[in-house]
């Protein structure tokens, strides 16, 4: 379907426009990243051991930070109603958002992964389990992310009422996430816990776009 | 001109009812335009004008009755009724980072000669951040320019627009009756528009 | 759930059906709560490594049950809301969050009270803890989002799509002491074979269960109840309020 | 000058408005701090050494996660042009915003990092520092953040700058924050940290609400 | 009547020019105002009306010239001129997330009065995101009627406005000036402000 295809590309092209929160994103996770080692202290062991939940929190966490305006601007300039109205499913038009969403906030941080993996001096055999999980998850982390945002939309508030319903949305795939590389440092087998966090993106993916649409209906209303 | 049998009639809504915030502004709300029609919705402040054109739209659930397109009802067969169906809200529904040109294509309207008719030319590679209020109106009319000969729903189109431009509205409109759409414009006068249907709502707060 | 609910869906079906049920529900509560306590605090035997405190768990297992338990309804009675439209059953979904809220909430203390004396800690962050403690959020998130805004349906839609949304929550809750092996302790009564723990303990924990699920459903008729006159006295008022305008 | 307390209560009814009450902001800290285990494991003298790391990132995520709505609001529904425009000095305005800023997303912080400390259990000796180095370093990263949200305002496409704005800006205020805790936990001395800090605010704030006012000035032209 | 010798002018302007966007909007353009005395600026889309008020309300640095106020230049003396000019653009600077009362509020007007003149009485509890567009503009309006006396720049004031609206904002002008305050005011049409001197702006785009 064409269509689809075109409100991906227009979302795009207006994310490019707006590369604040890829700038955004990538400050705070540098910082993020930056700040844990002084509390773990300079004891390499330590600091390789929590290297992939310090990633895999950090993504999570920077995810969550350009939420708010990821459908707020379209709602505040009247683009909504007309993209809530226009005969291709509004579910298209929350993929393309959450595309460009994952483009700004997940892929820097899949791309830095391996440097920050390299900085808290990670087990680097198994910095591409640390990638390939991030790879499966952001995106989800994208989708889930996008949930909460247009369901705060109609809402009074924003802020930490999008981050409380966000986070537990992103729980389960950060915990497969994360038990993928535990898995690898610890010589288990990776496979299973990829499967069953891309299962959850395969699987939650419809459903994020769907209730996200179904959000946004009621937003405009 | 609206209500002459012979004609299929193409938008019909029976028996509108909408109650906002707890009032009611509108019951029993019934009309119906075959091609070529246009109807006029005007009302004082807070008469429900907005609120019925996003009720026919689709946006607002009605609180009673049913708005049918070619004969089908709107809600239940959403896509061919979208596909047909142009809104323009108070809202411009412009992205200030992108031009004018850009802003079209946004939409899904790449005709250059959209801009010569709203007279955008001029500003086509602005950004869209940089227009003045009438301007940014004349963009968004472009948009709904794009798509003649369907349903438009049109919620005070001249807002902000000078006499030029108003002239330019009159004739975007008039083009695409004769091409057999019809539309729905809330204003606060009906100049402009003298043989539609005029649909008078009640009192505003 | 829906086919119940779609006889129920008029408010004066439910007024009906909640004044038949409610003395049921409030003597079961008032009969099995009591018995199961006491017959768990002062009859059962204590347990050979943790003694006396593994008492604790007559009140903390069944708590736990409820919380999740409750969040499925809540989905449930969202889902239904949103497909079949039923006002009630997202009113009834919206006046059951509180209350597993607060189930949740006791696990959590219990839990906690249970393991200052067993894990000599009281709080860990072992992946059932947290993930209860998660459980407790998104509780706490759907109550919120449903108040906070201006037009209460509105709200209300808004949040059974979230508790549609957060039951991916419920597995990670369930089978999160089989996925990491944490201090908590694996399901030894609600398994595919067969409770593990000695019917001694078995009974009054059942009984108590069922104790506090009388209880939930009585409190879940009155809170729906006082919901729907909010519901109705609200639509009053803006009815009053928009008429002097 | 009572114009600025007006310009502070008034910004206060607001934020209290748009960011929901505090239990909202508690859940959502508590929230967001429960998610490290998830990433690191449960290993409590783990959890202990990274937890002024925890707390500090926790705080960096709460004041970005409102910036982009600081003034982008104000902009959008016109009300930015009145505060221009008001007799008042325009930095009282910035400063009233940082403040409701800082009292909806840093006071939080500070007032619940002894919990969270406690939580992570957290070598409890040194918890005041932790509290002193929040006290001192939130309203640094609120005052930051205000700077990079009025630069990115005025600032069309550029809206990379706001990462390349807040970081630099960010990143010493937390080193030192979290260096003054590594310290009392070693039993160095707490002080030089500490008043780096200070130093870093007081120098920092005046500086931060000329830079915004100037920003938002330019951003109404 | 504007020019006239004996009463000593409150707001007066010298040869301002705009440029904008690399188009040069107007230039020379000289207009002083006495107390009790309005001026329209008119012209068509573009031609630089928001620019000229933003200009006078000193948020637009002029390209040339300098606008005074009871003698004084507004840039070099900002702070009596800011204390008594009111500004009001094309945006209604309302928050939805507060109500009508409260938006007045947090603008200093904590007059009941004032919404009953405005007719916002009867919606004075509703959060402003429930307001129709010409109830949000009589918000706005509201503001600028909190402080009759000085300077009061109005861009399109009537835009969106019933007729009972449009004559509440003839009369609440008209109270202003009686107070002997002065009022700029951008519209496309000089209607309702017969006396006004009118300043009409070169073509636009
Ligand atoms: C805050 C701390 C705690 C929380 C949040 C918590 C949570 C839960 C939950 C959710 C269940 C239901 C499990 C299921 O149905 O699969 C449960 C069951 C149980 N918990 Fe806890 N728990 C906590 C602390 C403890 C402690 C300290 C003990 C004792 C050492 C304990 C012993 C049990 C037992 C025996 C069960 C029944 C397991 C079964 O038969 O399924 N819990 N707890
Ligand atoms: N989102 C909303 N929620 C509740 N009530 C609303 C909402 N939007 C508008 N209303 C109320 O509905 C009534 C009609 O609003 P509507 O926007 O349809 O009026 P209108 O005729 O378009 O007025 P205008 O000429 O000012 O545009 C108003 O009294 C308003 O208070
Ligand atoms: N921020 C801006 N940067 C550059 N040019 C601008 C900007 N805003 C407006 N312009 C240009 O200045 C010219 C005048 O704009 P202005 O808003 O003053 O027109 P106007 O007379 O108010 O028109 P309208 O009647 O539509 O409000 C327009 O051609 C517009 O393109
Ligand atoms: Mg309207
Ligand atoms: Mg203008």
């Amino acid at each position: 379907m064409t269509g689809i295809g075109a409100l991906v590309a227009r979302d795009l092209a207006l994310a490019v426009r707006r590369r604040g929160e890829a700038g955004l994103t990538l400050a705070f996770f540098v910082m993020a990243a930056a700040i844990f080692p002084f509390g773990v202290g300079p004891d390499p062991l330590l600091l390789g051991s929590i290297a992939a939940g310090v990633v895999w929190v950090t993504a999570l966490l920077a995810s969550t930070i350009s939420l708010d305006h990821l459908f707020r601007g379209d709602l505040e300039d009247g683009s909504l109603e007309i993209l809530v109205l226009d005969h291709r499913p509004l579910e298209g038009v929350v993929a393309a958002k959450c595309l460009a969403h994952w483009l700004a906030t997940g892929l820097p941080v899949v791309a830095l992964a391996p440097l920050m993996a390299l900085l808290l001096n990670f087990d680097m055999d198994a910095w591409w389990v640390l990638v390939l999980s991030l790879a499966i998850g952001t995106p989800a982390l994208s989708l889930a992310g996008s949930v909460g945002a247009s369901l705060v939309l109609g809402a009074r508030r924003g802020g930490a009422l999008t981050g409380l319903v966000v986070l537990p949305l992103c729980l389960p795939v950060m915990v497969f996430g994360v038990g993928a590389v535990e898995a690898a440092l610890a010589g288990r087998p990776v496979l299973p816990h990829i499967l069953i966090e891309a299962a959850i993106l395969v699987a939650g993916a419809p459903l994020a776009l769907k209730a996200s649409a179904a959000a946004l209906r009621i937003a405009v209303e | 001109m609206a209500g002459d049998g012979e004609r299929p009639h193409l938008l019909e809504a029976a028996n509108l009812a909408c109650e906002r915030g707890g009032r009611l502004l509108f019951e029993g709300l019934s009309f119906s335009l075959p091609p070529g029609a246009a109807a006029v919705v005007t009302g004082e402040n807070g008469s429900g004008k907005s609120s019925l054109l996003r009720i026919v739209a689709g946006l607002l659930p009605a609180t009673e009755g049913r708005v049918a397109w070619r004969g089908e009802d709107c809600r239940r067969e959403p896509g061919r009724w979208r596909r047909e169906m142009v809104f323009l809200g108070h809202l411009d529904a412009v992205k200030p980072a992108l031009s004018v040109r850009e802003n079209l294509a946004f939409w899904g309207a790449r005709d250059e000669k959209l801009l010569e008719e709203m007279g955008l030319a001029a500003l086509a590679g602005l950004p869209a951040a940089m227009l003045s209020a009438g301007q940014r109106r004349r963009l968004a009319l472009a948009r709904v320019a794009a798509r003649p000969g369907g349903c438009w729903l049109l919620d005070e189109p001249a807002a902000h627009l000078d006499e030029t431009s108003s002239g330019r509205l009159e004739r975007m409109i008039g083009h695409h009756l004769a091409q057999g759409g019809i539309a729905v414009v809330a204003a606060h006068t009906a100049r402009g528009l003298g043989d539609a249907l005029p649909i008078r709502l009640g009192p505003g707060t | 759930m829906p086919l119940r609910l779609h006889s129920l869906a008029s408010p004066a079906r439910f007024d009906r059906f909640a004044r038949r049920i409610l003395p049921w529900t409030w003597v079961l509560a008032a009969l099995l709560i009591p018995c199961g306590l006491l017959w768990g605090l002062a009859f059962s035997p204590a347990d050979y490594q943790q003694g006396d405190t593994v008492r604790v768990m007559y009140v903390h297992v069944p708590s736990a049950w409820m919380a999740m338990a409750c969040y499925a309804l809540v989905a449930l009675l969202s889902a239904s809301f949103l497909v079949w439209k039923h006002q009630l059953a997202g009113i009834a979904a919206l006046a059951a969050a509180p209350v597993g809220a607060c189930f949740t909430a006791t696990a959590l203390v219990t839990g906690s009270l249970w393991g200052l004396p067993t894990w000599g800690t009281w709080w860990v962050w072992d992946a059932r803890l947290t993930s209860v403690l998660v459980l407790f959020f998104l509780y706490l998130g759907y109550i919120a989002l449903a108040g906070s805004f201006d037009d209460r349906s509105r709200g209300l839609r808004a949040a059974s799509i979230l508790a549609v949304v957060g039951v991916v929550n419920l597995p990670v809750i369930k089978f999160s002491v089989d996925w990491w092996n944490t201090l908590h302790q694996p399901a030894s009564v609600l398994r595919l074979d067969g409770p593990a723990i000695h019917a001694s303990m078995l009974w009054p924990l059942a009984i108590t269960a069922a104790g506090f699920a009388a209880f939930f459903a009585a409190l879940l008729v009155v809170r729906i109840r006082s919901e729907l006159l909010a519901w109705r006295i609200e639509a009053l008022m803006r009815r009053r309020s928009a008429g002097a305008a």
